[in-house]
């Protein structure tokens, strides 16, 4: 079953954005998760509400109203437009936006709670040996959670691969610029080409059961897991 | 002279306060000696820049002010080593990770990883992932970590309290030298007064977060008003000159003041000077000298003090040349040999007591 | 049962809501109205959704269902759909390569398809490179324009009817002929068609920005 | 601004289906990440791929498929029909198992990595002072992990909340019946009563955020931080 | 009579096996000693049930099957209470959660709330946050945890590392009129031989997860040839009768086979026996009976075994009747008394040693 060359442009960009994104959800959600993390509070308890807002909100929906602050003739757009050159609505660049911020909970979270849940005690020996906040970062907190972080890269990877509603919206289906696999499946199931759905659908699952399947395994074997 | 100024008050949960003035030596070793919830870890968590104390707190280690008003290095930035009470090795890392964790983040320093490695007899650990070590090889490993990092105070919360005495012997004897040889002051917090007279040259006694006393070992050990000769293990602490080696029998001969005193063999040049640790229940008195006595080490002194107690055992005061014995004997003994202030008497010292190893002598 | 459940084509579904709420307070038979694009209402319908109408986008969605299983009543046309162009007021802005426009999906609806007939006639060629959106469905192309991220759409005229709309020759496209489906009949179902059917709907219909059925 | 009495019904049938469905996640997830948790291999791999796998599909592709699953012709639709009576899909029930299913994920993953940082040796010290397994993880394992329960489930309340493309699939938009908020929300977009949507939208986004906030300030100030 | 029954077989990491048979006392306290490293932690673990040993080992508590082949007990069902190395509190609750954990959990006991807060001083630590409370204050609360649990095995692994001297002794006290008390057996691993000694009946030495050796504190005490008699703090175990009460001096008289030994004072009426640990460190000997010393217990003895050794001290065998001291004196000393097996010479045992209170007797 060969595929033609809308599905190839499809999956190139679908990989683009899930990796452009995820890579953003991590640099973006590391540091805010930490910050979080250290803080109580109101402040940070309005933060967090925020963060988890995108959520409550119909992906189509939230879309749109992505969409009305993107347009041309907002600030955002204008501001876009005066820096790039080039307008944000319907770009790649508003694609990985709307993403971002629709994944950002599942990436914030799950570090948040795990960064709370790193004895202080390690930290404070890091200190003791020299080492600087982003060192003990670097090489106390990183290793500890390094599977939370596969976790939530792994939530942001699959969430903006299957995300369509906000893509759709913002991104206007344009093929070969913001037609990802997602809305290319959803088309065949809109027009009852089920037989090609089944197809798409069917290696996507596969491809993606697999690439998890080892992610997880090996995740798991060199796992360390504290006696005490 | 190098010292650390301390100016600290630190107000923690549970009503405790942290609240002391002093200046320690930053040279030797240093114990801190109080009971339990006194302070101690407190104290060092201040002292690394873990804890804040209060804002008007300074705490300086010679001309590098660590604490000041306006003012805090934080811990990375003050080159301190610090075992904690609780090893906290970072479980990701097996015990080599752990041992070479502080060399890439501190300035080269004198000490080696083989020479840590070789000290603590860690060789056989270096591969094991470190939550499979027991609790006194943990300990051993935070000790060589602390190390690697060449540090410039070394701060030690009860580090031997998990090893067996072998073990705690062979790190006293390493933690003494490197006191010797890399000149690094250690801060030691131990609740077992023998290890602290062995090791300490300076002593900080805590209570309740306050300093009761204060002072070189060699004077709150010999005076019957501290806290420290109310203690189990009262001792005090002499100084001798090498005078001489008995080869066959394995004993050296110490001049103290013209007497000679017989400890296990120490192999010091003659004319070198050394402190002795001399226990106060090792130590007790006859009017007469004893002959025909397994104990080598018999001594005329005079009585200087008396402890006034109703208790049943009290603690002399006894004067050898211009340094003092502590001598625990019952209040019976007292009664019968009718001991007075100024008597003149012989004080004979348990020799094995002194002959316990490199651990008795300091 | 004196409900009439009834799934609706997106386009359609703010003219049918409007009627549907005369019928009920005329007959007091409930109408439910889920809409959805017809594609999915038609793979819902496949699967067992308990619709008794349905009022699709297009005449070949229905005639496949009712093919399929043959039962119920033949589909028939209720209106037929116009294009109408947005945020222009001349035809000739479809030739301007500067603008943006925004169109329905041509592979899933039936005014995405019509739209493409339309730009690909010669005298609009000079604005082929212009940034071409394309919306899942008519709705979305149209809230492209509202949103102010495109200058243009081509759109139902239903949609469009107080937006300043200039419609597009209805001979430059196939024609929008939409049909509805009946899945299940009985009394209620019955006074609905009947209704539908009557002129004072049919003329509704028409101001909603459709044509009558040929 | 009064709520007609289609919004009633759809508030309500969302926090119906958002309750129930967190209720259920949480029931099934918690065994579920202990279990994960306390294993590793190629079958706790495939597993943990299984879970994660509908986060890939667009939701209304996801939605389709569960669709063709719980049709009434099919074993499961036939299934359902003879232990319940009544049809599956396009019944409430069926929202429940479809949004179970898309967000189990965002529930099953930060529990798994929060169980797995659990120190063994407290429950160690609980089984010696005669603690049964589940005792150990009621007096143990939950109050250590409430922070991360709170988190996985708001994620799970707010996605199924803010969830529309399988619920629409699945549900069919039935007013009073399979519209819930999110749909209804949808509806307003999509039939350009712009003015309604803002208003929904709005009040949705107020409400969730005073929800949340006051959530995570209720659980930040309690929360136990362990010293070492 | 009651039994701990062991036959384990444990294969760990880091090439390290446990591999031990014996038949430990189920009543009374046995110490478990041994260098670190040596499999104590290991071996508490496997009878608690929280360390699988292979399938074909045995544990038996009197006719309790805990681990045999095709059965295995889990560890809730074992009834024991474990004081670990590390205090193991739950983060989550305050002091007062943490010792009321077991209560729910256990069937009840004779041991109240009331009575633990009471021993262990722990009145005003029960609302606190474990997290701030002190390493040794943790482990009082671990101490009392555990107790409350009502077990019929104690297993203490090092449960007094973290106490000061004090407190050490208070809990010392503690553990050993409840094992008096409340008939239960304890397991208790320790690296301080004197808190051994004071404490145990029984013991068990273990090296490199084997036993080395096993049997009463008092048998293995007075032998030579033990691990324990190499110790720096060999003693032996003597039994005496109480005869008598020096109310002015605050001593006790034991009739030991004839001879009188002043200890400090024990409260107990005349004609009951007691056991008295002697350090080998503390007696001396001497060819003549010594006059005018403050040293109270002299006793006439026969050498029986002169250890035979090149180091600078020996260790010397004396039947007191029919008991044994041990003597650590200096090869030096042994030669120039000229001491022989059969030997009658005079013991004299440095009086304090025995009067250093509660912890000296057992
Ligand atoms: N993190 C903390 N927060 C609040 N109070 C604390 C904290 N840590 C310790 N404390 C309290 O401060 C007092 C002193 O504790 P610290 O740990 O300094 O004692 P310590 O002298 O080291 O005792 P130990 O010998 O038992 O280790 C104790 O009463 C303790 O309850
Ligand atoms: N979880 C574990 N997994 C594998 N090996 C372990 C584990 N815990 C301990 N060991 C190994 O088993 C041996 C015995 O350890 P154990 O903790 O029983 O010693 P210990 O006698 O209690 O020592 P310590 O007095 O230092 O506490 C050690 O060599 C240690 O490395
Ligand atoms: O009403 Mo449609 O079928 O979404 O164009
Ligand atoms: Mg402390
Ligand atoms: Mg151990």
């Amino acid at each position: 079953m060969p595929l033609n060359s809308a599905e190839l442009d499809a999956i190139y960009l679908t990989v683009a954005l899930a990796s452009v994104t995820t890579a953003l959800l991590v640099l973006l959600g590391t540091p805010l998760a930490w910050w979080l993390s250290r803080r109580q509070g109101n402040l940070s308890a309005a933060i967090e509400a925020l963060v988890a807002m995108p959520l409550i909100l119909p992906p189509t929906v939230l879309g749109f109203y992505l969409l009305l602050l993107f347009a041309p003739d907002t600030a955002v757009g204008r501001a876009w437009e005066r820096l790039t050159g080039s307008q944000l609505a319907f770009s790649f660049s508003a694609l990985v936006i709307g993403s971002v911020i629709y994944s950002l909970p599942f990436v914030v979270q799950p570090l948040q709670s795990a960064f709370q849940r790193i004895p202080q005690g390690l930290l404070q020996a890091a200190a003791t040996l020299g080492a600087s906040p982003l060192d003990r970062f670097r090489s106390v907190v990183l290793p500890l959670t390094r599977r939370t972080f596969l976790t939530a890269a792994s939530l942001g990877f699959a969430h903006t691969v299957g995300e369509f509603g906000v893509v759709l919206m913002i991104g206007g289906n344009i093929p070969g610029e913001t037609q990802v696999l997602s809305i290319a499946l959803y088309d065949f199931v809109e027009t009852l080409r089920f037989d090609e759905a089944h197809r798409l659908a069917g290696g996507l699952v596969l491809f993606s059961l697999a690439l998890l399947f080892f992610l997880y395994r090996s995740s798991g074997t060199s796992s360390w897991r504290v006696r005490t | 002279m190098s010292s650390l100024q301390l100016d600290i008050h630190c107000q923690g949960e549970n009503d405790f306060t942290l609240d002391l003035k002093c200046q320690l030596p930053a040279a030797g070793i240093t114990a801190i000696y109080g009971p339990s919830g006194s302070g101690k870890s407190t104290l060092l968590d201040c002292i690394a820049g873990l804890r804040k104390p209060s804002h008007s707190s300074t705490i300086r280690l010679n001309h590098t002010r660590w604490h000041a008003p306006g003012r805090c290095v934080p811990p990375w930035r003050r080159g301190i080593g610090y075992v904690f009470q609780d090893a906290r090795l970072f479980p990701h890392l097996d015990t080599l990770g752990n041992l070479e964790y502080p060399l890439a983040r501190s300035k080269p320093g004198s000490i080696t990883l083989d020479q840590v490695v070789n000290w603590l007899e860690l060789q056989d650990l270096l591969a094991y992932k470190v939550n499979t070590l027991s609790a006194g090889q943990k300990q051993r490993v935070a000790i060589g970590r602390a190390l690697l990092g060449s540090p410039e105070l070394l701060l030690l919360d009860e580090p031997l309290a998990n090893l067996d005495h072998v073990a705690a012997s062979e790190c006293l004897r390493c933690l003494q030298q490197l006191s010797a040889n890399t000149r690094i002051p250690m801060l030691y917090v131990s609740h077992n007064i023998e290890e602290v007279c062995q090791l300490a040259d300076h002593l900080l006694l805590l209570e309740s977060g306050r300093v009761t006393e204060q002072g070189s070992l060699l004077d709150l050990c010999s005076r019957l008003d501290t806290r420290l000769s109310r203690e189990e293990q009262a001792a005090a602490i002499i100084t001798g000159t090498i005078s001489g080696q008995d080869e066959s029998f394995g004993l050296t001969e110490l001049d103290i003041g013209g007497h000679i005193l017989r400890v296990s063999q120490l192999r010091l040049p003659a004319g070198q000077s050394r402190r002795i640790r001399i226990p106060a229940r090792d130590v007790s008195v006859c009017r007469e000298k004893p002959r025909n006595s397994s104990i080598l080490n018999i001594f005329p002194v005079t009585i200087e003090e008396l402890e006034d107690t109703t208790a049943p055992r009290l603690l002399l005061r006894l004067s050898l040349g211009r340094q003092y014995l502590l001598a625990r004997i019952t209040r019976r003994s007292a009664f019968e040999l009718g001991l007075q202030k100024n008597d003149h008497v012989y004080a004979q010292i348990k020799s094995a007591a002194l002959l316990t190893g490199p651990t008795d002598t300091v | 049962d004196d409900t009439v459940r009834v799934a609706v084509a997106t386009n359609f579904k703010p003219t049918l809501l409007h009627l549907s709420e005369q019928f009920q307070s005329d007959t007091g038979i409930a109408v439910t109205l889920s809409s959805a694009s017809t594609g999915v209402l038609a793979a819902q319908i496949i699967h067992g959704a308990p619709f008794d109408v349905f009022f699709a986008a297009d005449s070949t969605t229905p005639e496949q269902l009712y093919a399929a299983d043959n039962d119920g009543l033949a589909p028939f046309c209720y209106a037929v759909g116009r294009l109408a162009l947005v945020g222009a007021s001349d035809l000739s802005a479809l030739a301007d390569p500067g603008l943006s426009l925004a169109i329905a999906n041509p592979a899933t609806a039936p005014y995405g398809a019509a739209a493409i007939e339309v730009l690909d006639r010669a005298e609009f060629s000079p604005g082929n490179t212009r940034k071409l959106v394309r919306g899942n469905n008519a709705i979305q192309a149209y809230q492209f324009w509202y949103s102010g991220a495109v200058d243009l759409a081509l759109v139902p005229k239903s949609l469009a009817t107080d937006s300043g709309a200039i419609d597009v020759p209805r001979a430059w496209h196939a024609s929008l002929t939409q049909f509805a489906l009946i899945r299940q009949q009985g009394p209620a179902v019955d006074a609905y068609l009947k209704w539908m059917r009557s002129d004072t709907v049919r003329d509704q219909i028409t101001q909603a920005g459709y044509e009558s059925c040929p």
